[in-house]
């Protein structure tokens, strides 16, 4: 009669709305990620190559910090070789990081750049960093894991400094499969 | 609840255990989620008291911290999606078909799938308890990295638990849009339709929207947990911060959907027991629906404190503000619909009473969380734990016992007894009181949710609060009794039961016969 | 009915009023920042009681006067679009004027001027760790509160839970900026007195800044669910005046070097297992227990385990760098080289695991460096 | 089982934004309510209220660029 065929139509209506809203829920993920590019939201840093910029801008000194922090998994000796450095914005700056494994066995690190004030995560520029690719260390080695960084001319003037910060994790792989396998708890 | 049944011409009920197991009646579908939703709030109400006893006192006396975390997370899960979305489901199902003139919900077989999920859902969530590492101990809100990377095995359980209550919801609320937009009697136009029925179409429209996104962030942590994938773990490119947008996305209007029902239960009890139309109807539907859609924008209300840039916080603060307006001003249509009204004060009036002024009370706790920059003090701790409570316990369960003591008489054909309802009514208000507002102070004094013990000065409040949440939790057994004594022997109900009541399911006969309105009411 | 609606304003008030020590209000607090949010907070209080006094005084007039059993005819008026636009614009004109001075405190917030002092707090599971920047300085703060206290088998002290071994000590009058982040899960650094609280969320970092002119104690606790010890992982902030702050900084550093000093002294074995037995207790015995035996299925126990009987080298592996995948965290920077040789040495002869080797100080300092 | 006041033309696009916004604020008249239902039409209040709530998110954004301005 025709009920049924008005509530075919709803319910079809409303299942793909449901489905959409589904979708939706992912599809904030990206949204996410171009949101964070703007608007340098939680201090995220693109994992970009940026190119050098031509143009320094001597009127003013900006001072960047630069600091390390090991993820629990991470028992590796982390540091910045330089700890704090004047820049004036739009100057390459070229340093780099220690890092030395201190167990025994093979393991490969991934590098997270964060920024804060958060503001200010889009005018840092990477040239190079250590961030971009997986760092790979036996036991007991050492190595210095460069990094080159620039600070845009168009950073707004209010900031004065900027704390760039390394998080060391580990993603040895036999581990994140393990890991993942029995979803570790820690009582 | 075996209702007793006039004789109808053609099937009645079947009889024994099949009759709920394959029932397509709205009606005995609406008693299965009543119960369910009744034993769930019991479930959830002893690991509240639980988690009351061990804050009695300063120091560790019952319970180890690891257990406590598992209570709090899984008394908020029962309460939220066990207790306060079936028991409105049930309503719905019980009254919107009699309220719009519809010999039924639209698609009768799905309705009874959807509340038949529910049980091994639940059943299901609760088995955790059980298993080696415990339930899942990282709060209702199971932000990552503490609910993926750091949880207890059981969290794969929880996850799918979820994914079956979301199915359940939006199959819920399916049916109801199909049978309020398709099945109302003729006459019965969308501007006549009582205010319970509008809430919940917006509020069905609301599950839809975010109950999949709900799915989507625990399928999203499925994937972290056992696939690899890294949408909330920094080392592989995620952001905890982002599980926090998405389930805050879906948070927001949870709780619009868990308080607008109750808004449709009290509009209609006031006028009743008032016996004068309800004031500003147009505005109060109105109002409702700008709510629902407004809803969608203010999520980060709940991340004041995450480190969104100063832009993110402003914009959040004053939309949060903006929209406490049309909320709060749906307070004063019911007070102007009291105003010169002639008011008796039986027991649903008692309950909607108390949650005009309990909900209000939490509406202003609300409104000062919206200050942002007061926020940093407020934040996780007591004083937000007593806002949601102001606005969960005597607002959304007040209104469901609310309409528990109105439609009763419907239902089962008795009146309920008068005084124990009073005895009930006064008992839970004297109990949320003493529990919830000395929380205030607590959360105030500096005291963090979530944590099993704490330091000395918070010690005095907390003792009275645990005293109120026990008188609160064993005042209900009243509430049992009076239901049970009303099915089985107690004063036949006429069939417009209350003096002032109004709506097409006061001309059915009480009890509502098995089939009501195989041929549709005509209504002038 | 009607004692209960008048009992209840009066009840509202009477809360702010009294300051007894049963702590009703927000901490007005040492900072501008804080005193401003308390008056903020004491403004939106009493916008809240006015409007609630009125609404609730219509309402209890209403169901005072307008009863059936007082012969109340009811009216039939249900709609006055202007009595619903007034009672619209007074809230939101209300919003507005609050909305004003709450962003001109927000803006203040965020304001990320010079600071003279950066220090860097990590968010452990169940501790905090405060690494100054530019000073060599870095160690961690975790309860001090005995667990007899905890578990009542002991009086509670006056600070109970809120008393932690190394308080964070920062200069009176100067701005002080913290960089949080987070080791493992999400916490939250919040020191009500100073009205800070900010998230520390692993693998991003977040600011926060105070500046305190009054010298004192200041204590806080961690404001995100963050496991099992949430409620034990307190925060204790020391303001001293600039003279008595660079006292404390020099302390710090020579204690530090008398300890690097002293791990090159050599310890007998006796030393090693006294001292041993009590960082045993402070730092192994929530999980191992003190009869070394764990809890089965869930903590290893040490007494003739493999790894305590046989050679040091993966034993100190195990206490120095933790074990992956289960809850052994890394010791490392958590003790100094002396407590760790200890501990080890204590755990290798002690509960009848009568091993007899010690290891030294020394060994450790040059493994951990 | 529509209404039988199905064929009036739906009021126009001006008053539905009204109505719109009145929603937002949270008042509304009973005549309002009758003429916009008795359209029957359920999509272009719908969209609407998208498109309204969407402008409100913009025109609370502005607000914000010009708080932040200063």
């Amino acid at each position: 009669m025709a009920n049924q065929a008005k509530h075919h139509r709803t319910v079809t209506g409303l299942v793909l709305g449901a489905l959409m809203m589904f979708g939706f829920g992912f599809a904030l993920v990206p949204l996410y990620d171009v949101f964070c590019e703007i608007t340098g939201l939680n201090g995220k840093v693109d994992l970009v190559q940026a190119e050098p910029s031509t143009f320094i801008d001597h009127s003013r000194q900006v001072k960047l910090q630069m600091v390390a922090v090991n993820n629990e998994t991470m028992p590796w000796r982390f540091r910045p070789v330089s700890s704090m450095v004047e820049l004036a914005p739009g100057e390459m700056h070229q340093t780099a990081y220690l890092a030395r494994n201190l167990t025994e066995g093979f393991m490969i690190a991934q590098a997270v750049p964060s920024v804060s004030p958060s503001e200010a995560a889009p005018y840092l520029e990477k040239i190079n960093c250590f961030c971009f690719e997986r760092q790979p260390l036996k036991g007991q080695e050492e190595k210095e894991m460069p990094l080159v960084v620039s600070i845009s001319p168009e950073l707004p003037e209010h900031i004065h400094t900027i704390t760039l910060s390394y998080t060391l994790f580990d993603i040895t792989p036999e581990q994140k499969a393990e890991l993942a396998g029995q979803g570790r708890s820690s009582l | 609840m075996n209702t007793s049944v006039a004789v109808s011409h053609h099937h009645g009920p079947a009889s024994g255990i099949s009759r709920w197991l394959f029932t397509t009646n709205h009606k005995d579908i609406g008693t299965l989620y009543l119960w369910f939703s009744f034993l769930m709030f019991l479930t959830g109400g002893c690991m509240a008291l639980l988690i009351r006893a061990e804050l009695f006192q300063p120091g560790l006396q019952l319970i180890q911290p690891d257990f406590f975390n598992q209570m709090t997370t899984m008394h908020g899960l029962i309460m939220v999606f066990g207790a306060v979305m079936p028991a409105f489901v049930g309503l719905a199902n019980w009254m919107i078909p009699l309220m719009v003139g519809a010999p039924d919900m639209a698609l009768p077989r799905m309705n009874n799938w959807s509340f038949w999920i529910l049980p091994f859902a639940f059943a299901m969530m609760i088995s955790t308890l059980f298993m080696d590492g415990g339930a899942p101990n990282f709060g209702w809100t199971f932000y990552a990295p503490l609910s993926t990377t750091y949880a207890p095995p059981s969290v794969t359980f929880f996850i799918f638990a979820v994914h079956m209550m979301g199915i359940s919801s939006i199959m819920g609320a399916i049916n109801i849009i199909a049978t309020i937009l398709n099945l109302r009697a003729p006459g019965m136009t969308m501007m006549k339709l009582p205010l319970f029925v509008w809430t919940w179409l917006i509020t069905a429209f609301l599950l839809i929207a975010v109950m999949p996104v709900l799915a989507g962030v625990v399928t999203m942590m499925l994937m972290d947990i056992h696939f690899g994938t890294s949408f909330f773990d920094a080392a592989g490119g995620g952001d905890p911060v982002l599980f926090q947008h998405v389930f805050w996305f879906f948070g927001h209007p949870e709780v619009y959907i868990m308080i607008l029902p109750a808004f449709g239960i009290v509009s209609e009890i006031i006028p009743t027991f008032a016996r004068k139309k309800l004031f500003g109807y147009a505005s109060m539907v109105y109002a409702t629906a700008s709510i629902a859609v407004l809803s969608f924008v203010v999520w980060a209300h709940h991340m004041f404190t995450v480190g969104l840039p100063l832009a993110g916080e402003l914009f959040f603060m004053f939309a949060t503000m903006l929209i406490a307006v049309p909320t709060g001003v749906k307070v004063f249509n019911w007070v102007a619909t009291m105003f010169r009204g002639s008011m008796t004060f039986e027991t649903p009036m008692l309950f909607a009473l108390a949650f005009v002024v309990l909900f209000t009370i939490g509406g202003f706790s609300g409104l000062m969380l919206a200050i942002a920059p007061v926020d940093f003090q407020y934040h996780d701790t007591y004083f937000v734990v007593a806002h949601f409570h102001y606005v969960l316990v005597p607002g959304a369960v007040f209104a469901i016992m609310a309409g528990a003591y109105y439609w009763l008489p419907k239902w089962c054909g008795n009146y309920y007894n008068e005084t124990m309802g009073k005895v009930h009514f006064w008992c839970n208000f004297i109990g949320v009181n003493i529990t919830f507002f000395p929380m205030h102070f607590i959360g105030l004094a500096g005291m963090p949710r979530r944590i099993p013990d704490y330091a000395l000065q918070f010690a005095d409040f907390n003792a009275i609060a645990t005293v109120g949440a026990f008188i609160f939790g064993f005042s209900q057994l009243i509430f049992l009794y009076n239901v049970i004594s009303c099915i089985r022997n107690s004063k036949p109900a006429s069939d417009r039961v209350w003096e002032g009541s109004h709506g097409l399911e006061w001309t059915v006969a009480s009890p509502a016969p098995y089939h009501s309105f195989s041929e549709p009411p005509q209504v002038k | 009915m009607i004692k209960t609606i008048l009992g209840f304003p009066a009840l509202l008030l009477f809360a702010t009023a009294s300051q007894a020590a049963w702590e009703v209000n927000l901490p007005r607090g040492v900072t501008e920042v804080s005193r401003e949010i308390y008056d903020l907070h004491m403004t939106i209080f009493w916008i809240c009681v006015a409007i609630g006094v009125v609404v609730f005084g219509v309402m209890l007039w209403s169901v005072i006067y307008h009863r059936k059993s007082r012969g109340a005819k009811a009216h039939n008026f249900h709609e006055n679009v202007l009595v619903e636009i007034a009672w619209t614009v007074v809230p939101f004109i209300i919003l507005i004027a609050m909305a004003v001075p709450a962003t001109a405190t927000l803006i203040k917030m965020y304001d990320n001027t010079e600071a003279e002092l950066d220090i860097q707090i990590t968010g452990y599971q169940w501790k905090w760790r405060y690494q100054y920047l530019g000073e060599e300085i870095d160690f961690f703060s975790s309860l001090s509160t005995p667990r007899d206290q905890i578990n009542n088998a002991a009086v509670k002290g006056e600070h109970y839970l809120l008393e932690v071994d190394n308080p964070l000590v920062i200069p009176a009058g100067k701005k002080v900026r913290f960089l949080l982040t987070a080791n493992d899960v999400i916490h939250s650094w919040w020191v009500p007195d100073l009205a800070v609280k900010k998230d520390a969320i692993p693998g991003f970092i977040n600011e926060a800044w105070t500046i305190v002119n009054e010298p004192g104690v200041y204590r806080g606790q961690c404001a995100e669910l963050c496991g099992k010890d949430h409620g034990f992982m307190p925060i204790v902030v020391e303001v001293k005046a600039q003279a008595d702050f660079d006292a404390w900084l020099a302390e710090v550093k020579q204690a530090d070097q008398d300890k690097a000093a002293e791990a090159q002294k050599s310890w007998t074995l006796a030393e090693l297992m006294e001292t041993g037995e009590e960082v045993y207790n402070k730092a192994c015995l929530a999980c191992h227990q003190a009869n070394g035996e764990g809890i089965p299925g869930v903590f290893p126990g040490l007494k003739n385990s493999p790894i305590a009987l046989g050679d040091p080298g993966p034993h100190i592996d195990v206490v120095l760098n933790g074990k992956q995948g289960t809850a052994m965290q890394a010791f490392r920077d958590q003790l100094t080289a002396v407590e760790l040789a200890a501990v080890i040495t204590y755990e290798r002869n002690a509960w009848g695991n009568k091993v007899g080797d010690l290891v030294t100080p020394a060994q450790i300092a040059e493994l951990k460096e | 089982m529509k209404a039988p006041k199905e064929n009036r033309e739906s009021p126009g696009l001006w008053s539905m934004l009204l109505s719109v916004l009145a929603a937002f604020f949270g008042v509304q008249t009973q005549r309002n309510y009758q003429r916009d239902f008795a359209s029957g039409r359920f999509w272009p209040y719908a969209v609407l209220g998208i498109v309204m709530a969407l402008s409100f998110v913009g025109l609370v954004y502005l607000l914000v660029a010009l708080v932040l301005a200063q």
